[in-house]
């Protein structure tokens, strides 16, 4: 199965790449561009065959190293 | 005043104040306060911020000398290297956030300590740390090993300041507690210190760097609180650090410093805002008025308490001089950093913070600042420990001693740490991490720093008095092996409860030895940071005074390093080895003992022994040294063997003595010299009345125990070199 | 020889190469990043450092700044252009050098000393130096780790341009002796023309006896030499 | 408006991230990971109202700077 895990910072969480990324849109003229946050994302190929097992291991996954929980959430879709 | 939203018994100890304290706060205030002072007093009045708990007897530390220009109660303290320069230095801790977030957690305590040394107009020239984690054994500690020196790393490395020493120590006692100390040296003109004073009613206060969040709210409180399970759920109040920022408000401050516009200025560092203008007004004995309605923030609907207790980083408040804030902008607009003009200095003696046309915060801040609790907090002295004799304990044979303690944790290379730090940029670092000290050059001068943090905390529990004092003799003692006079300290004292009488007898202990040793070296404290409550569930930390030390070096090409260059060296330990092996780094790794009595330090024995070996050093006779400590001889002289891939052939011990006493004891006052001129070093000894023997000589590429068996040097790599990434891959 | 240094936001190299740029004779002058225009001048460098902080991409936001145009031009005309770690994250995001410098294989930071092989000495940048000769310098970056597509690879090999290899201080690659993880240990490389070189270790901090030898100094020579 | 920009590693570049992180996750004792990609997921908020045009100019922004396109593609979602 494949499944995707989308880590972004938490609301309120200070995204200095974010930040950066949006005064350089601004400095190339890209006027209007009233925030940029930047998480990451993950593509995994797992053995697992069952759904709900997999979305279970990746959530797993999620905590104990895809995702910093501390300042990050993460959201899993399992396909 | 906006209505009052019921201060219960409830909201006051959660401020973390006593309800002493808080009869305190309503009698400076003579009516009850609103929320947003409430969390004021709060933070000021927090060990964190105010000392409460060690005040007094900081109080007790020299801190004046003839070189010092700036003592503690800076940003940072500074003295006079010559030349018209000065030499800006500071600790700073950053043990429980980096315990709860070991990236953000150590990188925003160097963002910390830089923005209090470049604050003083100095521009910073290196960094370093002393970092304690628990058991290698512990479930997390790999992983906060990992999350702290990335941590640093991305921050120092990014910002292209050097990281160039430091320390590394397991114990099981940190488990809960890590200690992440951060040290920054920097360089100013001398007569061109800036500091932290407001003066001048009608003069502007102004904003500058990155906008305020609602981040570590709290976090002064945090630090100053001890850790239940439960505070793990104050998770969101980490803050997360922007070092592009930082060196962009860096640059900006230097430049601004250069011109005639400043009045004061002061960082943003813990309780954010609060600190930053109640310290300001206090040392100018003025009034602040701030209108938070200009406050740059990323955030909507943030309250004055939150935009006034932010701890949000990178941030720097200024008060500048009249219609200089024309130079201001126009030099934060090139930086790219906001600058906003928030308020001015006043007659009243007052904070008064007004949001949306009400002023939601009015304190006295004399009151506030002089008044703050102190407290002389019972404590009882650490109980004496028995003198360990070296003939009662476990007599390893040597070699196997040797392999044992070179690879456990403590002693085993911390190059994988290291290697994440760019301690080459700005192309000055003359001595690398890897020796006694690190050596930068002083630019456009023949000078250098050398500069090393050092804490022995198995000695401070073992005799607190001894223990301070011995951190301080060592980075003395490293300066010394370099060819540095040494000339004042900065300190990080981590401790415990100090409500606890044990926990406050350690405290007392290592400040008072601290003392001693300074004021007979003329070794002045000019800055330091104090970490209390490092304790978890009743278990406190072993006392750990970190002590950051700094010398200067006259020509930079003088200094020597620790590494065997070449066969044919004479190699001689300078001061007396008796074989001290109670609280050894031996007795602990070979005899699973943590015991006895500490090695006693005799200062007058160090400040001759010190002063011999400098000469050596700086008249060329010693083409490689290194003062003796963890471990003692044998190790001293593998990491020699090591560093410069030279073996040595070493002569029996004298009689008298056990083998492995001689080998491992951690007597004090100890070097090993390295010279091609063994009989001047040995007339220079004995014209300074300073004992020496001989050991052996450098030689091939492995060491070789006269009757005691021989390793190579390969071998003895493989295992000093090989603990750290294998521990973790 | 004139050289003008650019400053970008974040860059923390560009004492180092002033530095080194004077100890092999040539006359460096910074010039900021917001610039659009740099004056008469041999050679541009583009230093190290951080510049935007690394963030998004290494190299990314810097390739957009305005003085980047006049980089582009001048090259084109034939100025020599030398990126240095960031500076050669900067030339490939710019698109003056093919390939992409891809997060270390560790996934650390490593600052060290590292042997290069000198693979090319016919090039104004590495003239002082001998074909094969081995130098020590040091690298610091966290994103060294050069990849590129199999013709682009090709290409390089083919035409010579691969200018130094990581290799062991015998003079022979092997994988310990590559700190990031390098497609065929290559440590910098040329453009078709051999008048932009990038490459990610650092020869202006190994330009004095006292602060990590003097094994870099050929590059600078080798630019006063053929630039004077 | 919203925008949502995935940037991901064109198809046989080489992802040393995503390769420690898989090595990382079958260290901490999860099976049956064949593979792990790892990409940037960003979310911009627009001043633009109209779809298309905020679609046009989030693709420019794509090519211009948010993505390498050389070894990376993107995709761009507009809500
Ligand atoms: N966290 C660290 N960062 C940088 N250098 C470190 C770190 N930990 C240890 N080192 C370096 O490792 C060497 C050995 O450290 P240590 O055993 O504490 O030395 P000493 O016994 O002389 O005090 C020193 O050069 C020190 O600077
Ligand atoms: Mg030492």
């Amino acid at each position: 199965m494949k499944a995707t895990v989308h880590v972004t910072l938490k609301p309120g969480v200070l995204d200095p790449q974010g930040t950066a990324i949006g005064h350089a849109l601004s400095g190339l003229g890209f006027a209007g561009v009233n925030s940029v946050r930047m998480g990451k994302f993950l593509e995994l190929d797992l053995a697992e065959t069952d759904k709900a097992k997999a979305e279970a291991a990746v959530k797993a996954m999620c905590e104990k190293l895809l995702a910093n929980t501390v300042i990050e959430s993460y959201r899993v879709e399992i396909r | 005043m906006i209505p009052n939203s019921k201060i219960t018994d409830e909201v006051v100890k959660e401020h973390g104040l006593t309800q002493d304290e808080y009869a305190l706060l309503l009698k400076i205030m003579d009516r009850e306060p609103t929320l947003a002072e409430l969390g004021i007093f709060s933070v000021m009045w927090s060990e964190h911020c105010s000392y409460k708990s060690s005040r007094v007897w900081l109080k007790t530390f020299p801190v004046s000398g003839p070189k010092v220009l700036q003592g503690p109660g800076e940003n940072a303290g500074a003295v006079d290297i010559g030349d018209g320069l000065a030499a800006v230095f500071k600790i700073e801790s950053h043990n429980h956030p980096s315990f709860i977030e070991p990236y953000q957690g150590a990188a925003t305590g160097v963002g910390g300590i830089l923005r209090d040394v470049f604050t003083m107009g100095a521009r910073p020239i290196a960094n370093l740390n002393a970092l304690r984690f628990g058991d290698p054994k512990h479930p997390k500690t790999k992983h906060l090993v990992s999350g702290v020196v990335a941590g640093i790393g991305g921050y120092g490395n990014c910002i292209g300041v050097p990281t160039v020493a430091g320390e590394t120590n397991f114990h099981p006692s940190y488990n809960g507690n890590i200690l992440v100390n951060a040290m920054t040296v920097g360089l100013a003109r001398a007569d061109r210190i800036f500091k932290a004073a407001a003066r001048g009613p009608g003069n502007r206060v102004l904003y500058v760097g990155a906008k305020t969040g609602r981040d570590g709210i709290h976090g002064a409180t945090m630090a100053s609180a001890e850790f239940t399970e439960e505070s793990e759920a104050k998770r969101p109040t980490v803050q997360v650090g922007d070092p592009f920022t930082e060196k962009l408000l860096l640059e900006a401050c230097l430049e601004l410093m250069a011109e005639d516009a400043i009045v004061a200025i002061q960082d943003m560092g813990a309780a954010g805002l609060t600190s930053s203008s109640v310290e300001m007004a206090a040392r100018g004995g003025l009034g602040i008025e701030l209108n938070l309605d200009h406050v740059p923030v990323r955030e909507t609907g943030m309250t004055a308490y939150e935009i006034m207790l932010s701890e949000s980083q990178e941030r720097m408040l200024l008060v500048v001089k009249p219609g200089a804030e024309k130079i201001a902008e126009r030099i934060f607009a090139k930086w790219e950093l906001d600058c906003a003009d928030i308020g001015v200095v006043t007659e009243t003696g007052h904070l008064v913070v007004k949001k949306n046309g009400q002023t939601e915060i009015d304190i006295p801040v004399a009151p506030l600042v002089d008044q703050s609790p102190l407290y002389r907090r019972p404590h009882v002295p650490s109980p004496r420990r028995p003198v360990i004799k070296a003939a009662n304990t476990k007599a390893a044979e040597p070699i196997a001693a040797l392999k044992k303690l070179m690879g456990c944790p403590d002693l085993a290379s911390k190059r994988w740490i290291w290697d994440q730090y760019d301690h080459l940029v700005g192309n000055d670092t003359i001595q690398t991490p890897g020796g006694d000290a690190a050596v930068v050059r002083v630019r456009d001068t023949r000078k250098a720093l050398a500069m090393v943090v050092d804490c022995t905390p198995r000695y401070c529990v073992a005799d607190p008095k001894t223990g301070g004092a011995q951190a301080v003799v060592e980075t003395w003692r490293n300066l010394t092996a370099v060819g540095a006079e040494p000339i004042a300290i900065t300190d990080n004292l981590n401790f415990g409860n100090p409500e606890r009488p044990e926990i406050m007898g350690q405290i007392v202990g290592c400040i008072e030895g601290m003392g001693e040793a300074c004021r007979a070296l003329d070794y002045p404290v000019i800055s330091g940071n104090v970490s209390l409550y490092n304790e978890t569930n009743g278990q406190g930390i072993l006392p750990t005074p970190v002590v950051g030390g700094v010398g200067l070096i006259d020509e930079y090409t003088k200094t020597v390093g620790l590494g065997l260059s070449k066969p044919g060296l004479t190699l001689i330990v300078i001061g007396e080895t008796k074989g001290w092996l109670g609280a050894s780094l031996y007795l602990r790794e070979i005899a699973g003992w943590e015991e006895g009595a500490p090695p006693p330090i005799d200062l007058k024995l160090e400040r001759k022994t010190g002063d011999l070996v400098r000469g050596l050093v700086r008249s060329g006779k010693a083409a490689a040294c290194h003062d003796v400590s963890d471990g003692g001889l044998l190790v001293a002289i593998a990491e020699m063997a090591l560093a410069g891939g030279i073996g040595a052939k070493l002569d029996a011990p004298p009689a008298g003595i056990p083998v492995h006493a001689w080998w491992f004891g951690e007597d004090q006052a100890r070097y090993v010299v390295a010279t091609d001129d063994p009989a001047g070093v040995l007339e220079a000894a004995k014209a300074a009345k300073v004992p020496t023997r001989r050991l052996g000589e450098s030689a091939s590429r492995s060491l070789t125990l006269e009757g005691g068996g021989a390793i190579s040097l390969d071998e003895l790599r493989a295992i000093h070199e090989g603990w750290l990434p294998k521990y973790m891959s | 020889m004139k050289a003008a240094v650019i400053s970008f936001p974040g860059s923390n190299r560009e004492r180092d190469i002033m530095m080194a740029l004077e100890r092999a004779g040539a006359r460096p002058a910074l010039v900021w990043h917001g610039d659009a225009e740099i004056a008469d001048t041999d050679l541009i460098v583009v230093p190290g450092g951080f510049s935007y902080g690394d963030y998004l991409r290494c190299g990314a936001m810097a390739a957009h700044s305005p003085v980047m145009k006049a980089v582009n031009e001048k090259s084109a005309r034939g100025t020599p252009v030398l990126g240095v770690c960031n500076g050669f994250q900067i030339l490939i995001e710019a698109g003056l050098l093919p390939g992409a410098l891809m997060r270390n294989a560790s996934l650390r930071f490593v600052c060290r000393q590292v042997h290069l092989r000198v693979e090319d000495s016919q090039s104004v940048f590495t003239n002082a130096y001998e074909k094969g000769q081995v130098i020590r310098v040091p690298v610091a970056h966290g994103e060294g780790n050069y990849t590129a597509d199999p013709d682009t690879l090709k290409k390089l090999e083919d035409r010579g341009l691969v200018a130094f290899r990581y290799v062991s201080p015998e003079g022979k690659t092997d994988p310990d002796a590559n700190p990031n993880g390098s497609t065929d240990a290559i440590a910098g490389i040329f453009n078709d023309s051999k008048t932009v070189l990038g490459l990610m270790p650092h020869p202006e901090d190994a330009t004095d006896p006292h602060a990590g030898g003097t094994d870099g100094l050929g590059m600078f020579k080798s630019l006063v030499n053929a630039l004077h």
